[in-house]
Formats: structure tokens, C-alpha cells, sequence
């Protein structure tokens, strides 16, 4: 096949094109035409299908995630926002920290290992790129039903492939999620989450500016895989068709990941780049066309000068390939040289494969002849933006009526008792040290918490013990039986999570997982879940700073749980007083936090017991879960509260199993007055944690929440060996440490 | 005199700046050794840290353990340098035939993380003659190629030399043969072991014990009182 | 009692990170000539009974669907002499 | 350019509970009659030049000294056809 060049484009109009193939509507390649002027080049369609593609170009979402810019909240924390690789906080000190949460759930159905594997080095290559070292990584991960067999193939190979990568890179694993649900069977989300450190002065942006800077292609080199993978396998309904129809899929590296990590932190120390950007999602394509787009000037690429793994590939491929571990870097003539000579120290391939011009086109030429002419903007930054038609599904009104109240509830203390080890041992609420002990949390030697406790908490000045402090939470269902609620709700559960362990909470970023933009019912929800997430953000003062949003989650008609899942991350300047959630003294007072009322919707006690999902989710009051975090910091600032653990799913009774299995002591409960035990012990209203306090300070406490109208309640004493309601039933310890931690190694044995 | 020691950073090694602050707490000072370089800086002692050196391809530690440096350590080790190796050093030791044995797949299949309680075998050793023998210390564990195997002959000669330096206490986390977390040389300068002292050092991160700093002290004083 | 050899090698235009590495090894110890290195998965498979072409069937079944992944793997099944 | 093939496999008195995994799977998924799996590596090199018995001693020492651990593993080299 000849080479398709821009001359022989103007010269051959009506030549046929596989737009339809890439994933390009019809209109969408009529405006290309009309941009060019012309028909595009074979190249130029390559680029402008990924580019344009759902992943990229968020052409879908777009109307609706301007809300978080719309309504950011005022604050002075927020360095870098929305639309860089990663938004950048301020923390004090001098020090700023940048944090995304990304999805590569599609690719992680098809090849478990490879897909997750590939999510964490993207993820970290996005932190990379802004100047920061990478110091720590999530993985909110959701599965279909725990007893599936195929979730037996997928969730080992994804937690082998999550672990695999961001082990071997050396980043410490400190939170995550693991939740099963039958909705994410052929859909499950694998969402990853990196957070970096770097000073104020060395934020990197990507952006090629200053003519005559060198274009430097770096990492590993180019090869056939995964070519399309960003329009065929993010944007389009996934159904199995057999081994034959499914796309490829990238292999990581991550040996070579971290020695990129290693070099280009030394690039950066010795201030030798001017715009650094990642290659991810459409590869060469976004690297060039945004870096270009963002800068002054024009950018010209010899193409034929990319170092590949293939020698038979084509430039179109060559464009769209998303082979893994690559960075592009804009430098200075004069610093090249020693640019060079870094990445070999550190065996990193580094080839000047262009350089920023005069004019505003990206160019890019194949062995002298030029077979991409085009405005950067309008492949990077002007891709098409749908108004897609939403409308509140007609079964909503039903599902919301379907109340969780009505449902049968347990009486005698006996019936308490059974349904609390069901509770506890579901999958759902079960003890994720099968999963979680396979990651590294201690390297770099500055973990000051990981899982299970309520965020991970991470030092990052050895000196000042200053640290950060990041949780991630979704909760598909209730967000199901009220999108606006949901969302809110998942931001309220990580901004508390963050407030137990006695960190102020700063920022925010998410992860959008839903299913097909184009059935209006999942629009709506879409719609819905980031109004209420701005909100959300507006209300509690922490801005969105990033994301991602993952759509085409479903499979057929069905599409999965709206699932938004929220990072927040908070700032601690002396992790010394983090709280964390064990119960570790015996005679300690337990208090609870908040008001409880009635509230099963959603609730995991109303999936385990009953298997049902319907009602409204738990009321949220943003005012309060303020209140509350105040409260959880002062406590921790001045040396009151010893423990601390939020109140989400599955109620009272899992907070206190789970802080005393982790303290290793049990706890006498009294039910208040004014509340049945199993109200106490299973409902999921939201604003409240329970804490314990020494005796000495219970008075100084309950001043101080009282003084600031925040309700309080005496529930219990941490003692003995077992979990004690009294009147009604006692569990010893070792009976729920058992059946909590048996669940997971059996259902994957 | 304050003492030098070495930390050596290959290639995809992830735990060398985690050594090298254990080393300042412990009272030395920490000298990065490059791969590629084959002076050792006038060091007194060498710690090969963990990680996944080479991304661990091939075998764990089979190729840094042709790099340059470490022909230099090979010919230090034999003369008398103390020379510790933690997980992936550990590998990189016996793959360089400074310690007998060869580390496997652990038995479980997978990546194991987890608070690791050790049984202090020998306190003869350069690395850790400030343990007693029969104490129990905890320290992170972290590989998933970490199941210590040789023949039957040199597990028996390892044992009747008391070259055994630490044994798994609670579980056997990986399926090491006769539950060797560590082992010596005949010397007692060449230490391996799979868990890492590095990250028991301070209270505050990790497991918040400081079981590990003993490692550190002990060859301090050997190196001070010498 | 027989053995059957399932071979599984990355595709081609698969990243072979192994196989790099060892690649990039071989000069710096002394070994040249050698262009390209794969490493992939050898499962040796004793076999009961008469290995005929209804059992090569299932081998290859299996091989197709669990020993590898064909999204990323090739894979090769040979009767042992 | 000829391909040279080196098998490393465990000693058998090694355990190898990757291959005793993909064993023990093998008859939930259907497949019955096969006794033992064992998993090893294959490496593929693409040597340059003749293989002759000189460039196949020098694979033989490469084979021993670096693809395989001889304390664990045996290993076995033959040219592709
Ligand atoms: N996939 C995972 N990776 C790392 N940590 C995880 C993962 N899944 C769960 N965890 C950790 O386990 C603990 C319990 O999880 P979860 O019950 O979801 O917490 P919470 O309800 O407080 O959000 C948390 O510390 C969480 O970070
Ligand atoms: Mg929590």
C-alpha cells in the first residue's frame, strides 16, 4: 500500500475511508473533512478516531462534568485543576501533592492480569508527568457475584496484576475497595488510584512551547499492541464473541516503568524539561496533539525516527499504538545532551523525534513526505461534544417505593445474633486480607496507615511528619436507588474516612463508571450522580481536581450499578496524631457520633438478609458530616479520642467488629434509649463514626461536641473477648474474626 | 569513627533509600552504590536491598547479579566485608553463589505482605550479634519468590554449622525448606534473609515496631569496634 | 503413561518484557550473535491412557482456554517421543 | 537465521506448585486423565549466523550459567527445525 500523504489526500477526495471501522459517526468525519478542508490523510483519520473517541474525548460526559469547574468551592489549596494530567493540591510547608483516580475496567475483563496491570502504570505515569514522585496507590475494584465462577478467573488475576505492577514499582498499596455485586459480572471496574509528592516549584505542565525545543520520545519502544484499544475496547458496548473478535490488549513492563520513573525524576531535579507529557489512552496521538495544542507554537514529528518493537509498522499504527511506558518530553536545544545521557544511566531509549515550530500546525512526516497537516486543538481539545438525551427511567419511581422498611427484621436477640455473623461474613463486609496482603504496604518506609484502616495515611516530610492522608468509596446501590444521593453519599463516606484518621480533608477526584451513554436512563444517572457530586464538593469545599469517567459498562441492555467512586484527600501536618481504628484499651469508652435513624435502603443488611434493593438511600447532610469531621480532627489534634472508625455499610455493629478484631479486644454495647437493637446495630445513617475515649477525657469530649451541637452518645466499653450487646446476644471475638476472615480465601480457593 | 556502609542500587531495586535512612537511624553512614560502578567507595559494609532488580525476570536476582559491582562485592565478601542481602539481596547472594540455595515461587503462588515473626537462630554473625540466640522478633515480610530451597546435604551441613541464622516462627509463610528465613556464610560476614529489617526501625510507619535495627547496630559496633 | 508438551509463547507483536531482559543481558555477559529472545511457558502433561486424537482434542481445549490466553498467547501442543 | 529453543525445568524432586495448581484446576473445568502437570520456561532465541557445534556449546554455557539455576532447574537445548 502506498503512503497516504496530505498531496495525495487534496489530490484523491473521494477516496473511500474506514471511519465507520474507528469508530467515527458520520458527521463527526464530515467535520473532519471540513476542518482539513480536505479528506484526512490515513494518519490524520488514525488520529482524529482516537482522539475522538468517548475515552478521550469525553464527548459524552463533557456537558456535565463542567459542573465541577461551575461550582468549584473557593480555596486556595488547589494549585492545578481540572484538565492537566492530575490536579495539584497545596499541603503546607512548601510541599504540593497530586493524586487521580482512573479506570481500565473493559481491558481488565478481557486479560485480568494485563488490564489491571496496565491501569496502575497509567495511572502513575499521569502523576509522573506533573513533577511529582509517585509515593503511593488505590484500587477501588468492584466483581460480579462472589460465588460466580468466572469472578474466580477474573478478581486473582486482576489482584495478581494490580499487585504485580505496583510492587514491582515500589509504591506502597494503602486503600482500595473490593464489593461484589451481580450487576458488574461482565462489566467489573478496576479503578487505580496513584498520589505523588513534589515542591511548588517543580509542577511540570503538558505543553510545547518555544520554537526550536526538541520533541523527546522516551521509554520503551513502540510495538503492535493495543492499537485501537482506547476506541475499541473504553468506548464500545463490550459482548463476548469469542476469542477471536476480542481486541488486543497491552503487556506492561513494569521493570521498565520504573526505571522511567527513576530517570525522569532526575530530568526533572536537574530542571532539564519545559512540558512533559505521558503516553496513554491513543498514544503518540494524544502526547503530540495535546502537548502541541497546549503550547505556543506548531510541533513538527519525523515519525519514521520512533523507535519500534516492529519494524513493519505502519505510521497509522505507529500513531495509535498504545504500547506501555513512554513519556514525551519538550527540551531545550542545549539541554538535550544531558537529557540523553540520564536515560542512558538509567537504560531508558530516548530518541528527538521533533520539535516545537513557529507555526500552529502539527505536522508529521514519514521519511520526508508529510502525512499529517492539522490544527492541534481540533484533535486534542475541539473533539465533538454530545448533548445526549436523558430521561429519569420509568422504573425509578418503583424502585424508590419499594421501601426496606417493610422488610422482615430479626426480634429475639438469637435472630440478632445470626443475622450479625451473616452480616460480617458476607463477601461484601468480609475481611480483604486475601486480597490486600498480596500488595506491598511498607515500601519507601513511609506508611503511617494502609488498609484496613479507614484511609491511607502516608508520610511525606520525615522531618516535620507532615502526611496525607486518601480514601476512595462507591456505593453502586445506593446511588442506584437515588443517583444525586449516591453520589453525595460516596463523597461524604471518603471525606469522613479521611476525618477518622485525623486528616483535614482537601480535594477530591473520581472515577465515573457507568454504562451506555446513548440509553437515556444511564444519561440521566450520569447526569444526575455529577450534579450531585458538585454539589456535593461546593457544600463540603473540596474541589474536583481530576478524574475519569468509564462508560459502556453493560452488557446488552443491562448496564451496571451507577457507581461514581470518590478520592478524597486530606492533609495531617503531624501524622504522630493520626487516629487509627483499633480498639486497643481495654476500659476505653465507646462513643458514637451522630444520629441513627431508620434507614435500610440500600443497606448491606437488606442485601444479605433479604437479597433486596429498593427505598431511598440514607439521608445525607452535608452540614453535618462538616461537623463531624471537625470534631474527629479536634479530637485527634488534642489528644482526646485514642480510636476512630466511620459508619458506612453494614452499620454500627461491623464499624465496632472491625475496630475490635483490628484492637484484638471486645466491647460491651448498651442499646440506647430511644433506638431498638436492630436499628442500633444495622442501619446506614450516614454522618457518624464511633470513637474511643480515654476516661479521663470522656468529659473534655463530650463538652467540646456538645458545645458544637453535635450529637453524642455513651454506647459502650471497650473489654473482655467478645462483642457484647447487652440483653441480647454476645459473639466472642474469635468467633467473628473467624467467620470474617474466612469468606474471601474460600470463595477463590 | 562513624561507619560506611554500602547500599546498592540496581536496576528496578525499590527499598535502597528505605536502607539507607535505616542505616542513618542506626548511626552510620549510607554510601548509594551504582550498578554500573565497580569501586565501592571505600565502604565497610555492603547492604544489597530488596526490590525487583531486573524486574525480577528470569529468575529473581539472576542477572544484577552479573553487574559490575558486583564483582567487587564477590571478591570483598570472600575477603571478609560484611555483606547483608534482603529479599531480592538475599536472591541476588545465592544466584551469585555467596550463599548456598536458590530462592523459589512461594508455595502459595502469590505476592505475600504480612508482619513476619523470626526466631534469631545465631547471633555469630556480623549482622546480628546484638539478637540473642532464641529471640523472637517481628519484621515485614514481602516477596513472592521467597522459598529458600537446596538440597538435603546443605540444609543438613547449614544446620550442624549453625548457619541457620533465622527461622519463620508463626507461619512458614512461602514453603522454605526446614522454615530458613536466613542464612550465613561459614565466615558470618555474608547474611541473606527474606523479611525486612529496614522497615522495623521506626515507630511511627510501617509495622510501628523497631525489631530490624539490630541488624544495623550489630554491624556498627563490629565495624567501630574493629 | 504418556506426556504431552503444551508450549505457550506471547504473540508476536506482544510485549515480551522476559525476553528483553534476558536479551539486553546476553552481551554484557559475554554472549553475542543472539538477535531476539522469547521467553514463554512449557507445561509438561502426563497423560493417562492412550493419547490419541480425541485426547490431543481436549489437550488443545484446553490449552485454547485455560493454559493460555489467547488474547496474548499462542500456543503449541506436542506428543513427547 | 536459526531459532535455538532452551527448555528450563524444575528438578523433579523440586515441588512445583505452579504446575500442581493448573492440576488440581484441571478437573473442575472439565478435563480429566491427565496425573501431573509440570510448568516450566521456554526461551526462543534467534541466533545469528550458523548454528554449529561451536555456537551450540556456547548456548550450552549460556543456558548454564544464566537461563538456568542448576541448583533447581535442569535445562535442554535444541535447534527449531
Ligand atoms: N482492593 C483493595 N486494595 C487495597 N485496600 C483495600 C482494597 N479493598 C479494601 N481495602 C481496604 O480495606 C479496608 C476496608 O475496606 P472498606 O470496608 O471498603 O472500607 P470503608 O468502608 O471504610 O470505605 C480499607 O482500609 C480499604 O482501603
Ligand atoms: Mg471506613
Amino acid at each position: 500500500m502506498s503512503l497516504d500523504t496530505v498531496k495525495h489526500s487534496a489530490e484523491t477526495p473521494d477516496s473511500a475511508q474506514p471511519w465507520k471501522e474507528l469508530g467515527l459517526k458520520e458527521d463527526e468525519y464530515a467535520r473532519i473533512r471540513e476542518i482539513l478542508g480536505r479528506r484526512p490523510t490515513g494518519a490524520e483519520l488514525a488520529m482524529y478516531s482516537v482522539m475522538w473517541s468517548e475515552h478521550c474525548s469525553y464527548k459524552s460526559s463533557k456537558v456535565h462534568l463542567k459542573q465541577f469547574g461551575d461550582k468549584a468551592p473557593q480555596t486556595d489549596a488547589l494549585l492545578v485543576g481540572i484538565g492537566e494530567n492530575a490536579g495539584v493540591v497545596d499541603v503546607g510547608q512548601g510541599y504540593a501533592v497530586t493524586f487521580k483516580i482512573e479506570s481500565h475496567n473493559h481491558p481488565s475483563y478481557i486479560e485480568p492480569y494485563q488490564g489491571a496491570a496496565t491501569g496502575v502504570g497509567g495511572i502513575v505515569r499521569d502523576i509522573l508527568a506533573m513533577g511529582a514522585r509517585p509515593v503511593a496507590v488505590m484500587d477501588p475494584l468492584r466483581f460480579g457475584a462472589a460465588d460466580h465462577p468466572d469472578t474466580k478467573r477474573v478478581l486473582p488475576g486482576v489482584v495478581a496484576g494490580v499487585g504485580g505492577y505496583g510492587n514491582c514499582l515500589g509504591l506502597p498499596n494503602i486503600g482500595g475497595e473490593v464489593v461484589f455485586d451481580p450487576c458488574y459480572q461482565g462489566n467489573p471496574l478496576v479503578n487505580a488510584l496513584c498520589v505523588g509528592v513534589m515542591k511548588h516549584e517543580d509542577i511540570h505542565l503538558a505543553k510545547a512551547s518555544g520554537a526550536g525545543n526538541k520533541v523527546i520520545l522516551y521509554g520503551a519502544r513502540t510495538g503492535g499492541d493495543g492499537i485501537g484499544g482506547v476506541s475499541v475496547l473504553a468506548s464500545e458496548t463490550f459482548d463476548s464473541t469469542g476469542p477471536s473478535r476480542r481486541p488486543a490488549v497491552q503487556v506492561g513492563d513494569p521493570f521498565q516503568e520504573k526505571l522511567l520513573i527513576e530517570c525522569t525524576l532526575e530530568i526533572f531535579r536537574e530542571q532539564l524539561v519545559a512540558g512533559i507529557q505521558d503516553l496513554g489512552g491513543a498514544g503518540l496521538s494524544c502526547a503530540t496533539s495535546e502537548l502541541a495544542s497546549a503550547g505556543s507554537g506548531g510541533m513538527r514529528v519525523e515519525l519514521d525516527t520512533v523507535p519500534l518493537r516492529d519494524a513493519t509498522l505502519s505510521p497509522e499504527e505507529i500513531l495509535m499504538s498504545e504500547s506501555q511506558e513512554r513519556m514525551c518530553a519538550i527540551v531545550e536545544p542545549d539541554k538535550v545532551e544531558r537529557f540523553l545521557e540520564i536515560c542512558e544511566k538509567w537504560d531508558v531509549i530516548a530518541t528527538v523525534i521533533g520539535e516545537v515550530t513557529e507555526g500552529t500546525r502539527l505536522e508529521i512526516y514519514w521519511h520526508g513526505e508529510q502525512i499529517v497537516d492539522v490544527p492541534p486543538r481540533s484533535v486534542a481539545h475541539e473533539g465533538p461534544t454530545y448533548h445526549r438525551p436523558y430521561a429519569r427511567p420509568d422504573w425509578q419511581d418503583a424502585l424508590q417505593a419499594d421501601d426496606a422498611g417493610k422488610l422482615a427484621r430479626p426480634v429475639t436477640g438469637e435472630e440478632l445474633r445470626e443475622q450479625v455473623l451473616a452480616l460480617v461474613g458476607s463477601p461484601n463486609q468480609a475481611s480483604k486480607a486475601w486480597v490486600t496482603d498480596q500488595y506491598d504496604r511498607f515500601v519507601q518506609g513511609n506508611t503511617v496507615l494502609a488498609q484496613p484502616e479507614d484511609s491511607g495515611v502516608v508520610r511525606i516530610d520525615a522531618d516535620t511528619d507532615l502526611g496525607v492522608a486518601i480514601a476512595t468509596d462507591g456505593n453502586g446501590r445506593y446511588t442506584k436507588l437515588d443517583p444525586y444521593a449516591g453520589a453525595q453519599l460516596a463523597l461524604a463516606e471518603a471525606y469522613r474516612n479521611v476525618a477518622a484518621t485525623g486528616a483535614k480533608p482537601l480535594a477530591v477526584s473520581d472515577c465515573l463508571n457507568f454504562g451506555s451513554p446513548e440509553d437515556p436512563a444511564v444519561m440521566w444517572q450520569f447526569a444526575e450522580a455529577t450534579r450531585g457530586l458538585a454539589d456535593g464538593c461546593l457544600a463540603l469545599g473540596t474541589p474536583v481536581t481530576g478524574g475519569n469517567v468509564s462508560l459502556y459498562n453493560q452488557t446488552g441492555d443491562a448496564a451496571i450499578h451507577p457507581t461514581p467512586v470518590v478520592a478524597v484527600l486530606g492533609v495531617i501536618d503531624d501524622v504522630n496524631r493520626r487516629t487509627p481504628m483499633a480498639f486497643a484499651e481495654q476500659g476505653q469508652l465507646i462513643l458514637l457520633l451522630g444520629e441513627t435513624r431508620e434507614e435500610f435502603g440500600g443497606s448491606a443488611w437488606s442485601q444479605v438478609v433479604h437479597d433486596h434493593l429498593g427505598g431511598l438511600p440514607p439521608a445525607v447532610d452535608l452540614e453535618r458530616e462538616k461537623l463531624l469531621a471537625e470534631i474527629l480532627i479536634s479530637g485527634s489534634r488534642d489528644g482526646m479520642i485514642d480510636a476512630a472508625h466511620d459508619l458506612s455499610d453494614g452499620g454500627l455493629i461491623q464499624a465496632v467488629t472491625e475496630s475490635c478484631l483490628r484492637g484484638g479486644h471486645g466491647a460491651r454495647l448498651v442499646v440506647p434509649d430511644g433506638l431498638d437493637a436492630f436499628t442500633f446495630l444495622f442501619s446506614e445513617s450516614a454522618g457518624r463514626a464511633v470513637v474511643a475515649v480515654p476516661r479521663s477525657e470522656e468529659l473534655r469530649f463530650t463538652d467540646m461536641c456538645g458545645a458544637r451541637g453535635l450529637p453524642v452518645t455513651r454506647i459502650g466499653v471497650i473489654d473482655g473477648d467478645a462483642v457484647e450487646v447487652q440483653g441480647e446476644f454476645a459473639i466472642p471475638l474469635a468467633e467473628l474474626g473467624a467467620v470474617h476472615e474466612a469468606t474471601i480465601p474460600a470463595l477463590l480457593a | 569513627m562513624t561507619a560506611r556502609i554500602g547500599v546498592v542500587t540496581f536496576p528496578g531495586t525499590l527499598d535502597d533509600r528505605d536502607t539507607q535512612r535505616a542505616i542513618s537511624i542506626a548511626g552510620a553512614e549510607a554510601v548509594p552504590l551504582w550498578h554500573r560502578d565497580n569501586d565501592l567507595k571505600q565502604v565497610d559494609a555492603v547492604v544489597l536491598p530488596g526490590g525487583f532488580s531486573y524486574g525480577d525476570y528470569l529468575r529473581a536476582g539472576a542477572i544484577s547479579r552479573f553487574s559490575p559491582v558486583m564483582g567487587t562485592v564477590i571478591e570483598q565478601a570472600h575477603a571478609g566485608m560484611p555483606v547483608l542481602g534482603i529479599c531480592n539481596g538475599f536472591q541476588v547472594l545465592c544466584e551469585a553463589h555467596l550463599l548456598p540455595g536458590a530462592m523459589l515461587r512461594n508455595t502459595g503462588l502469590h505476592f505475600v505482605c504480612r508482619d513476619q515473626k523470626l526466631r534469631v537462630e545465631t547471633a555469630d554473625t556480623a549482622w546480628t550479634s546484638d539478637y540473642v540466640p532464641g529471640q523472637e522478633i517481628s519484621i515485614p515480610l514481602k516477596n513472592i519468590d521467597g522459598r529458600y530451597t537446596a538440597d538435603e546435604r546443605t540444609l543438613d551441613e547449614l544446620e550442624a554449622e549453625g548457619r541457620v541464622a533465622f527461622r519463620y516462627s508463626d507461619v512458614n509463610p512461602n514453603g522454605s525448606l526446614r522454615d530458613i528465613a536466613g542464612i550465613t556464610n561459614a565466615a558470618g560476614n555474608v547474611v541473606g534473609l527474606m523479611p525486612h529489617p529496614e522497615h522495623a526501625v521506626e515507630p511511627l510507619v510501617g509495622t510501628g515496631r523497631t525489631d530490624g535495627l539490630a541488624f544495623f547496630t550489630s554491624v556498627i559496633k563490629k565495624l567501630v569496634n574493629a | 503413561m504418556a506426556r504431552v508438551v503444551v508450549d505457550v509463547m506471547l504473540k508476536p507483536e506482544i510485549l515480551d518484557p522476559q525476553g528483553q531482559a534476558v536479551q539486553r543481558a546476553l552481551p554484557r555477559l559475554g554472549f553475542a550473535g543472539i538477535s531476539d529472545v522469547r521467553q514463554g511457558k512449557r507445561f509438561e502433561l502426563e497423560v493417562e491412557g492412550p493419547v490419541d486424537d480425541a485426547a490431543l482434542a481436549r489437550i488443545r481445549e484446553m490449552a485454547e482456554t485455560f493454559l493460555a490466553n489467547t488474547v496474548i498467547e499462542d500456543f503449541d501442543v506436542k506428543v513427547e517421543s
